[in-house]
């Protein structure tokens, strides 16, 4: 399911026009005397494009799935206002525990990734960045309107409006604010989802990585770093 | 309150006295006389702290409104000093020598209105929007709604309803 | 020197029994944590399904070769103290390669794993992980001060440094287990024991939702889930050794999961009561009491 | 044979003769006057060398055709045609040194000069009292003029201010020598001797007058200003006289004058020698003009003379070689050193810097110092130990601690100034003054000075036990050192490898000194490996290498007290040499050499005590120590420790070894710190296991060496700098060493030697590879580096196992330390101890991750990108040293049964059960060898499984971390290194507050503060000398005779 | 008479230590040299002389018996050779002091400490 895109887009990609002084090339002085010439981007990261994974076959992609599906570790990291309603869910009220979702505090050990309610630019930046070094397979819950269609930020001159054109997502969650419970409601979705086999966003995301860094380049001017963050 | 801006008419030419309650007042001046009257009040009146300073962008009058909100902790008094700078050539003096602080809403509305407080430190840098390339946004000639519609995907099939015309559509259908 | 097959199998069984009711040991203490907040708490079988999934992950990244092994030391830290740890007292079979060496073997073997922990997690780059190493090993320098008081002490009390023979000699009655016999000696262990396991309030060096945990914060995956087995054998056999010391051995299996069942108990209620030391404090606080403990189980003996 | 009395004629017939010249024949004049010095020292240079072939016999020689006590008689015996010679050499030699300035300045200067050359001559010789007299005066006149060499305002007030000292000094002679001659009847010696000693007749106060004038002469502390001051003004020519001739003229008179006033003075000879010795050595230290600092120097060796002259009744006869051994290299030095002087031409110890143009200059310059300091070859060292032993045998410590302290002091301000020399930013010296005729009778000093030492040595009775083929290699070496560095190096591992081979035979039936001498020329060898890494010429270096390297092996094969310490002497000069060369090592190498002095003289005073107990001389004479011998221990294992850096005596350490060279710092710690432990190891087996007298100092040693390791591994801990880090771990792990050693059980020392092999082994290695990294990343800083693994992944591994030894992890060597160390203790009973030792043992993790952490992983730098690895001349030495461990882990059994052995006959040998390759011991148990096996094959498993699972893993870069959702920007601050250890240093870091360096530099400050308030005695008034001088007489008088 | 010639050198002598311990003039200190160094050949004389005795010159072959009866002259001679020495002392002395003045003009010791520690 490969989407359109603009071909010119491509174009602007490498341009970066507020490009930190941290990351122009420097000439340092090497302990030898020699300078050498450095540069930021391309040698402190790593600049491979992702490969597209694909699952196992049969029933042991089936066995693999559930495990997944029962072994949910959600990155802690609130993007918006609905961060407020994660915190509950470990409360002996809703207790996500029971469900096999558990808290991590770094990307490179979660699977699940909460957008909670509006994004920012800014913080659109980091939220891609965290998902990129999320390791796949992994999942994106978009909480509340505004990740749908802005929600009540539909005119803000620097929040996002679709949350799907910036960032693969499995499953939505609607309302201004949803509760815990429709949070919970999310993850069973999630999880039925992830036993059918059918949550294989990060794989889309990599096919159509062209079609989704432009669109993100396209609004974060300020990019200041590699186009895929391992 | 009144005796201070009595007193602060003696030294400084000010206009639009607007004495809001017993502990709060706003008066005037002309850009020129606008840090030599804060000092002044600084430093011989008591008021040492700086609580905001903030922005109105009066496009019909092709102005900026700078109000600078300041507060004598002594006797809890707030005093507002306001400010009107040409829309055109939008620049202050900064008053960072005065108080530390003030270099952040210096930065601030150099990045959403444009105004230039030249010296200040750190004031070119981005502040809260990271690589703002056109018109600052809290500029009222900035369209929002247009520059979200261009820019960010708009979801086709949105609608969206004034809440109080639609809850009264709602509500009282008939009416 | 037993080379044989039939020992290496048996090790091997030994083994997969220590690293799965170490599993079951973790979930079970989760689950009383739970309880203790008035939660559920995860179901018995989620570190099984946790594991596999760190297995099945598709995408893995690494920073290097020292990266790449680090889990290795540590699981070899791990797998290497239940090879060199008697289980079983009396069992022909799982006693593994105790012959090898002795208790200072077995404490010496501890630095193997934490050694190559440091050094993956130090190639990863990661400032929080240089971080939580700095602090694990500042720690650890204390932690080990009342234990190793509490093993001299044992040392001169049986005359011997062979953790069989400090077994043999807790046998008959419940009467002979150093907890008994030897009881400052016992306290200073225990005390030392809640910093090796690291449970709050000596939990600073993962340090969860502060540097996001430590160490293994660039670890995922078959990394992550080779130091979760490593956690989970790890815990029995620590819990092992303080059994083997203190608490009279045990001579068969169900006596040794309900012996390190207890024993690791005691530093998840301690945990569970306890807010977290910072550094500086955890430091003061293993040279104060149980280190003074530990001089007064010597000076009984000498 | 010439008679002597022609040295007179000639010197007053070319003066008289010099007359006839004029301004124009100058020259000539010049010429004649040095053909007449050649005459008078041809004469007496002939009866030296009759004497000294036997064919001559003492010989008096009466002048006007009259016998004493009616004419003037001259004496020449061997003592006479010695320092005649002495005297006329330094002469001629200073004056081929003066021959322009004083042509320069007309026949009249050259007339003074003779005449003061003859008179010194003949007050040698005569033996008449009043003569002496006369021709005191004469010299006194003369050198008054020849002070008006230079033509500055100093010199008139130094030469005003002699003129008139030694005027009151000749007038107090004069009066004694009235009343000697109206008591005793007699202007000749000899007879006022006889008279004397048969009849008591000189009456004392005449005598006491005569000897305290030959004393003043001596310009004694503190009524010296006057002299202090001729030294400092006069032209450094004429210094080089008065220091050379006139103070070995003078000393000679005293020697004379002695008997006549009779033995009760000998005491108080020796009190003014010490006052005099350790005073001026003292005032020595504040004081930066080298004219003035050599000639507080000369003092103080004149005291120490002086203090042997009264020493002679217990000396015996051993009293006149040991004053020579010392006056002739005083004589050598000072000349030498007065005359470079005079070439260098400034006011500032600090300007001598530029010395280093000129090798030979340079040589010969620290020949002379070390000559002073009493070192080995030369002759004031071999006088100085006979001088102790023997004060040591007859029980007088007052005397030997007297005598160290004095050159404990003079080492003080002698070696700040060698260090000025060999580092100081170069201050050129004027070239015109690099003449020959300048430099040569330098060259000729240097030269007397090395060939007396060889004679010194031949003629005692230690010569057989000394091996001169060392030393003619390293000077070979020297000679060739305008080579480059590829040949000298191969030159030098060629002779350690020969020299190694050939002492292999002396000790195939020692297994330790067997391990030692292995530990000592192999590991030299390995690190000279890592030497081809070096470009450029490395002046000096070989040499320095050599002489260290020499000297260790001297130390391992020898059989006496002599010998020992005759190469510890070698090999700390050599090591100073080494250690001086960093290029920040100037103050570091300057403590590391007071502290081996001191150590040094602290087992010069152990060797001593043990003379008393009368069991000779040989090393094992040790054993039988009788007499204090907790004090003999005691000082001998305190001078072991300052080589091995025991807490309180290490402060020197952490500099020396951080600060040096890449690939002296492994020399220096992985070999040189093992010479204190051969030291201990040697010590501790002549004490042997039950010997009640050094229980309590063995205890002593046992908590200092626990309390070391802690000290040293908590400091490690808190270092930033990757030299100094591994500097303190040697510290810590000489601690473990010297804690181990005080046991004294087999399993205590199988532990001991355990851990000096393996840190022979790791600490070579992580020096070697530390070292050239720190070269190449052009910092010392570990905060600088980072992320290295990537570019020197070989270099990574070698310090890896290291540290994995180091920390004692099994499977590798470590663990086999530890256990051994934990069972020893158990079974010995020091728990607490062994606790603290257990403690600091995991403090050693941090530094140890610390030093793998900050350089070879995190974050790489910006300026490190290009780097590649390390020279494969340093990782070939590493890898070899690694294959040792790696053999040493495996089959631990092959190494420690033979050790246990060779010490079963000291320690008894119970320690250890082999059943296998299983060691069993009281306590436990342990099987190096299949630990290893298990161990390996476990992990080569774990390897496979992970391998397995996650081949595919993406490789990715530095910057590729989570980041808290931002990313870094800048290596510098995302690699995590500066005090990561801070909340440990907050709980714990009072434990390594700096005390003990606080505590030296307390010492130094207040030993330069008296110095510095004891020389303003030194006013500079004229009257205030004077005034001294009579105080002198007076308190000296009421001491002396008034019966106080 | 011996004593008074003997008491008469001594007070000389102490005369010349009081006075340059005393002067600050370098002449002055000159001067109280000669008279200490005059001090010491005045008491050496005295050592010598014997009252009514003859002076030690020979013409002839002397008598044996008259030898106990002659001034000893050894101290004669040796202060002969003292007062030349003395002569050559005081004038390099002198010598030094015409240098010193030319020097810094001045004759005043405490300007001549250029030298110390």
């Amino acid at each position: 399911m490969k989407k359109d895109f603009d071909k010119d887009a491509l174009s602007d990609m490498y341009k970066d026009k507020f490009l930190a002084p941290e990351n122009e090339i420097r000439f340092v002085n090497a302990p030898d005397g020699s300078i050498i010439e450095v540069n930021p981007l391309d040698d402190y990261f790593c600049q491979e494009r992702p490969k597209e994974l694909k699952p196992r076959k049969g029933v042991v992609e089936k066995f693999l799935n559930w495990a997944r599906a029962e072994s949910l570790w959600v990155l802690g990291f609130g993007t918006g206002c609905g961060s407020i309603e994660i915190p509950p869910l470990s409360t002996p009220r809703f207790d996500m525990y029971r469900f096999g979702v558990q808290m991590r505090a770094t990307p490179r050990q979660s699977n699940v990734f909460i957008i909670s309610g509006y994004l920012s630019v800014k913080t659109l930046k980091r939220a891609i960045r965290s998902y990129e070094q999320m390791p796949s397979p992994k999942y994106i819950i978009a909480l509340g309107s505004c990740t749908i269609n802005g929600g009540m930020y539909w005119d803000s001159y620097n929040t996002i409006n679709r949350l799907d054109h910036y960032l693969p997502v499995d499953v939505y969650i609607a309302g201004c604010m949803p509760r815990p419970e429709a949070l919970l409601a999310g993850f069973g979705k999630l999880k039925e989802l992830i036993k059918e086999g059918k949550a294989e966003k990060a794989n889309e995301y990599i096919q159509n990585l062209d079609w989704y860094k432009a669109n993100q380049k396209k609004i974060i001017k300020d990019w200041n770093m590699p186009d895929y963050n391992w | 309150m009144k005796q201070l801006v009595e007193i602060i008419q003696n030294h400084f030419p000010i206009n639009d006295i607007d004495l809001r309650k017993k502990s709060l007042a706003f008066i005037s001046i002309h850009q020129n006389q606008a840090i030599p009257l804060l000092e002044w009040l600084k430093t011989t009146h008591g008021y040492k702290a700086f609580v905001l300073l903030t922005a109105v962008d009066w496009i019909e009058e092709n102005r900026f409104q700078l109000t600078y909100l300041i507060s004598n902790p002594d006797n809890f008094t707030e005093l507002g000093v306001r400010v009107f700078i040409d829309r055109e050539k939008a620049e202050m003096v900064s008053a960072h020598h005065l108080w530390k602080s003030i270099w952040v809403y210096q930065r601030e509305l150099k990045e959403m209105f444009g105004i230039n407080f030249p010296n200040s430190p750190r004031v070119n840098e981005s502040f809260i929007l990271e690589g703002w390339d056109t018109i600052p946004p809290y500029r009222r000639d900035f369209d929002t709604k247009q520059y979200s519609e261009e820019t960010y995907f708009p979801r086709p099939g949105r609608s969206t309803n004034d809440p109080a015309k639609h809850m009264k559509s709602k509500l009282y259908p008939k009416d | 020197m037993d080379y044989s097959l039939s020992r290496f199998l048996y090790t091997l069984l030994g083994l997969f029994i220590v690293m799965n009711w170490g599993m079951l040991m973790s979930s079970t203490m989760r689950r009383i944590i739970a309880r203790v907040s008035g939660r559920i708490g995860i179901p018995w079988y989620q570190p099984w399904i946790d594991l596999i999934k760190l297995y099945s992950l598709r995408s893995q990244i690494t920073h290097g070769t020292m990266f790449y092994l680090g889990p290795v030391f540590r699981l070899m830290g791990g797998v290497g103290l239940f090879l060199f740890m008697p289980m079983i007292y009396g069992s022909a079979y799982f006693m593994n390669y105790s012959f090898s060496g002795d208790l200072i073997l077995i404490l010496y073997f501890q630095f193997f794993g934490m050694l190559g922990m440091a050094l993956g997690a130090g190639e990863g780059g990661q400032p929080y992980s240089a971080i939580g190493i700095s602090r694990g090993l500042s720690q650890f320098t204390t932690i080990e001060v009342p234990m190793t008081l509490a093993v001299i002490s044992l040392a001169i009390q049986y005359d011997t440094l062979s953790i069989t023979e400090i077994v043999k000699a807790q046998q008959g009655s419940i009467a002979n287990w150093t907890l008994f016999t030897n009881p400052f000696a016992t306290i200073a262990a225990m005390l030392s024991l809640l910093g090796a396991f690291g449970h709050s309030p000596f939990n600073l060096v993962k340090a969860p939702n502060e540097i996001p945990i430590g160490p293994p914060t660039e670890y995922h995956g078959t990394f992550l889930g080779v130091l979760r087995t490593n956690g989970a054998i790890l815990h029995v056999t620590e819990a092992a050794l303080f059994m083997n010391l203190f608490f009279g051995g045990a001579t068969s299996w169900l006596e040794l999961i309900l012996k390190t069942f207890f024993i690791y108990f005691w530093s998840v209620f301690v945990g569970v009561v306890f807010p977290r030391f910072r550094i500086e404090q955890s430091v003061r606080w293993f040279l104060k009491w149980p280190t003074l403990i530990g001089i007064i189980s010597i000076l009984i003996w000498m | 044979m010439v008679s002597p009395i022609y040295i007179i004629v000639i010197a007053l017939g070319i003066a008289f003769s010099l007359g006839f010249f004029g301004k124009s024949k100058l020259n000539f004049a010049g010429i004649l006057v040095l053909l007449g010095l050649l005459g008078m020292s041809f004469i007496s240079g002939q009866w030296l060398f009759a004497f000294l072939n036997d064919t001559a016999v003492n010989t008096l020689i009466f002048t006007a055709g009259f016998q004493p006590p009616y004419s003037i008689s001259l004496q020449m015996g061997l003592n006479e045609a010695v320092l005649t010679s002495m005297v006329n050499i330094a002469g001629l030699l200073g004056f081929v040194y003066l021959f322009r300035e004083l042509s320069e300045k007309g026949i009249h200067l050259l007339m003074v000069y003779l005449v003061f050359v003859m008179s010194m001559n003949v007050s040698l010789m005569t033996r008449d009292l009043f003569n002496l007299f006369v021709f005191l005066e004469i010299e006194t006149i003369a050198l008054a003029g020849l002070i008006l060499l230079i033509n500055r305002k100093e010199a008139f007030q130094a030469g005003m201010k002699y003129l008139i000292a030694s005027g009151i000094i000749s007038g107090f002679l004069l009066i004694g020598i009235i009343m000697a001659y109206q008591s005793g009847g007699s202007l000749n010696i000899d007879d006022l001797i006889r008279a004397n000693s048969s009849i008591g007749k000189i009456s004392s106060i005449a005598g006491f007058l005569i000897l305290v004038a030959f004393i003043l002469e001596l310009k004694p502390f503190p009524a010296n200003g006057w002299g202090i001051d001729v030294y400092t003004a006069a032209h450094p020519g004429i210094g080089s006289l008065v220091s050379a001739a006139v103070a070995t003229t003078g000393l000679y008179l005293l020697y004379k004058v002695l008997p006549i006033v009779g033995p009760q003075f000998n005491d108080y000879l020796v009190a003014i020698g010490a006052i005099s010795f350790i005073g001026s050595n003292l005032m020595g230290t504040r004081q930066d003009n080298p004219n003035r600092l050599l000639g507080y120097s000369s003092v103080g060796q004149v005291g120490l003379l002086t203090l042997i002259l009264g020493l002679a009744p217990s000396l015996g006869n051993q009293t006149l070689p040991i004053v020579f051994s010392i006056l002739v290299s005083h004589f050598a030095a000072k000349a030498g050193l007065f005359w470079i002087s005079g070439i260098i031409q400034s006011n500032h110890i600090k300007d001598w810097s530029g010395l280093r143009s000129s090798p030979t200059l340079m040589l010969l310059f620290g020949a002379f110092l070390l000559a002073l300091l009493g070192f080995p070859p030369f002759p004031s060292f071999y006088g100085k130990w006979e001088l102790l032993l023997t004060m040591g045998g007859n029980q007088q410590y007052t005397i030997v601690l007297i005598v160290l302290l004095g050159s404990f002091i003079e080492a003080i301000y002698l070696m700040k100034w060698l260090g000025y020399v060999i580092k100081l930013e170069r201050v050129e010296i004027p070239r015109e003054n690099l003449t020959l005729h300048k430099q040569m009778p330098i060259w000729i000093m240097g030269i007397v000075l090395f060939v007396m030492g060889f004679l010194m040595n031949r003629l005692n009775n230690y010569g057989a036990s000394i091996d001169y083929l060392p030393l003619v290699f390293i000077f070979l070496l020297f000679v060739l050192d305008f080579l480059p560095v590829a040949f000298k190096n191969t030159l030098s591992i060629g002779g350690l490898l020969f020299y190694f081979i050939h002492l292999w035979d002396m000790v195939t039936d020692d297994l330790i000194r067997q391990i030692f001498l292995v530990i000592f020329l192999i590991g030299g060898i390995l690190t000279f490996l890592a030497g081809y890494a070096q470009k450029g010429k490395r002046p000096g270096f070989y040499p320095t290498a050599l002489l260290m390297y020499f000297g260790l092996a001297g130390i391992i094969t020898a059989q006496g007290m002599f010998d020992f310490f005759y190469n510890w002497e070698l090999m700390t000069v050599g090591s100073y040499f080494l250690i001086i060369r960093g290029k920040r090592s100037m103050p570091h190498a300057y403590s590391y050499m007071l502290f081996s002095i001191g150590g040094a003289y602290l087992l010069l005073a152990g060797f001593a005590l043990a003379a008393a107990s009368g069991a000779g001389e040989g090393l094992d004479a040790l054993q039988a120590i009788s007499i204090l011998p907790e004090w003999v221990y005691g000082l001998l294992a305190v001078g072991f420790m300052s080589k091995t850096a025991s807490l309180g005596l290490h402060i020197w350490l952490p500099g020396a070894h951080g600060e040096a060279e890449s690939d002296v710092s492994p020399m220096v710690s992985a070999i040189l710190l093992k010479a204190g432990v051969f030291g201990l190891v040697v010590l501790f087996l002549s004490i042997g296991m039950y010997n009640p007298s050094a229980e309590r100092l063995l205890y002593v040693l046992g908590w200092v060496g626990a309390l070391t390791t802690l000290m040293g591994n908590m400091s490690a801990a808190f270092q930033e700098d990757a030299k100094r880090l591994l500097a303190y771990s040697s510290v810590a792990q000489l601690g473990y060493i010297l804690f181990a050693f005080t046991m004294m059980t087999q399993m205590a020392w199988l532990a001991g030697f355990t851990y000096t092999l393996n840190h022979f082994l790791f600490k070579a290695i992580l020096f070697l590879i530390i070292g050239a990294i720190v070269v190449k990343l052009g910092t010392h800083n570990m905060y600088q580096m980072g992320g290295m693994i990537k570019k020197m992944p070989f270099s990574f591994i070698a310090v890896l196992v290291s540290i994995i030894v180091i920390g004692g992890i099994p499977p590798l060597s470590g663990f086999a330390g530890k256990w051994l160390f934990y069972n020893a203790i158990l079974e010995k009973g020091w728990y607490f101890q062994g606790a603290l030792i257990f403690f600091s043992g995991i403090v050693a993790f941090l530094y140890l991750f610390k030093l793998i952490y900050s350089v070879f992983l995190g974050q790489l730098k910006d300026n490190h990108r290009h780097i590649k690895e390390i020279s494969a001349w340093v990782l070939i030495p590493s890898y070899l040293l690694i294959i040792g461990i790696m053999i040493f882990s495996a089959f631990p059994k092959e190494v420690l049964l033979p050790i246990s052995e060779a010490i079963a006959p000291y320690f008894g040998n119970d320690a250890l059960v082999w059943e296998g390759t299983k060691a069993i011991s009281h306590l436990g148990y342990w099987d190096g060898t299949t630990i290893a096996i298990v161990v390996g094959t476990a992990f080569m498993l774990i390897l496979a499984w992970l391998i397995a699972l996650s081949a595919k893993a993406q490789k990715v870069e530095q910057f590729n971390i989570v980041f808290a959702a931002e990313r870094p920007f800048r290596p510098e601050t995302t690699h995590v290194s500066y005090n990561i250890y801070a909340g440990f240093h907050k709980a714990v870091g009072f434990l390594v507050t700096p005390v003990v360096t606080s505590f030296w530099n307390r010492m130094a400050e207040w030993t330069l503060d008296l110095a510095g308030w004891g020389r303003r005695i030194y006013s500079g008034s004229i009257q205030n000398y004077t005034i001294h001088v009579f105080f002198y007489i007076v308190v000296f008088y009421l001491l002396s005779m008034g019966g106080y | 008479m011996v004593q008074v010639i003997l008491i008469i050198g001594l007070m000389l002598m102490l005369l010349g230590v009081y006075g340059f311990m005393q002067s600050k003039n370098l002449l002055k200190i000159v001067i109280a040299f000669t008279l200490f160094n005059t001090g010491i050949n005045i008491i050496m004389v005295s050592v010598g002389y014997l009252a009514d005795a003859k002076a030690p010159i020979l013409d002839k072959l002397p008598d044996l018996n008259e030898i106990p009866n002659m001034v000893d002259p050894v101290p004669q001679a040796m202060v002969l050779t003292a007062i030349v020495i003395g002569l050559g002392v005081t004038a390099l002395m002198l010598s030094y002091v015409l240098k010193l003045h030319q020097e810094k003009r001045s004759l005043d010791i405490n300007n001549f400490k250029d030298l110390k520690w």
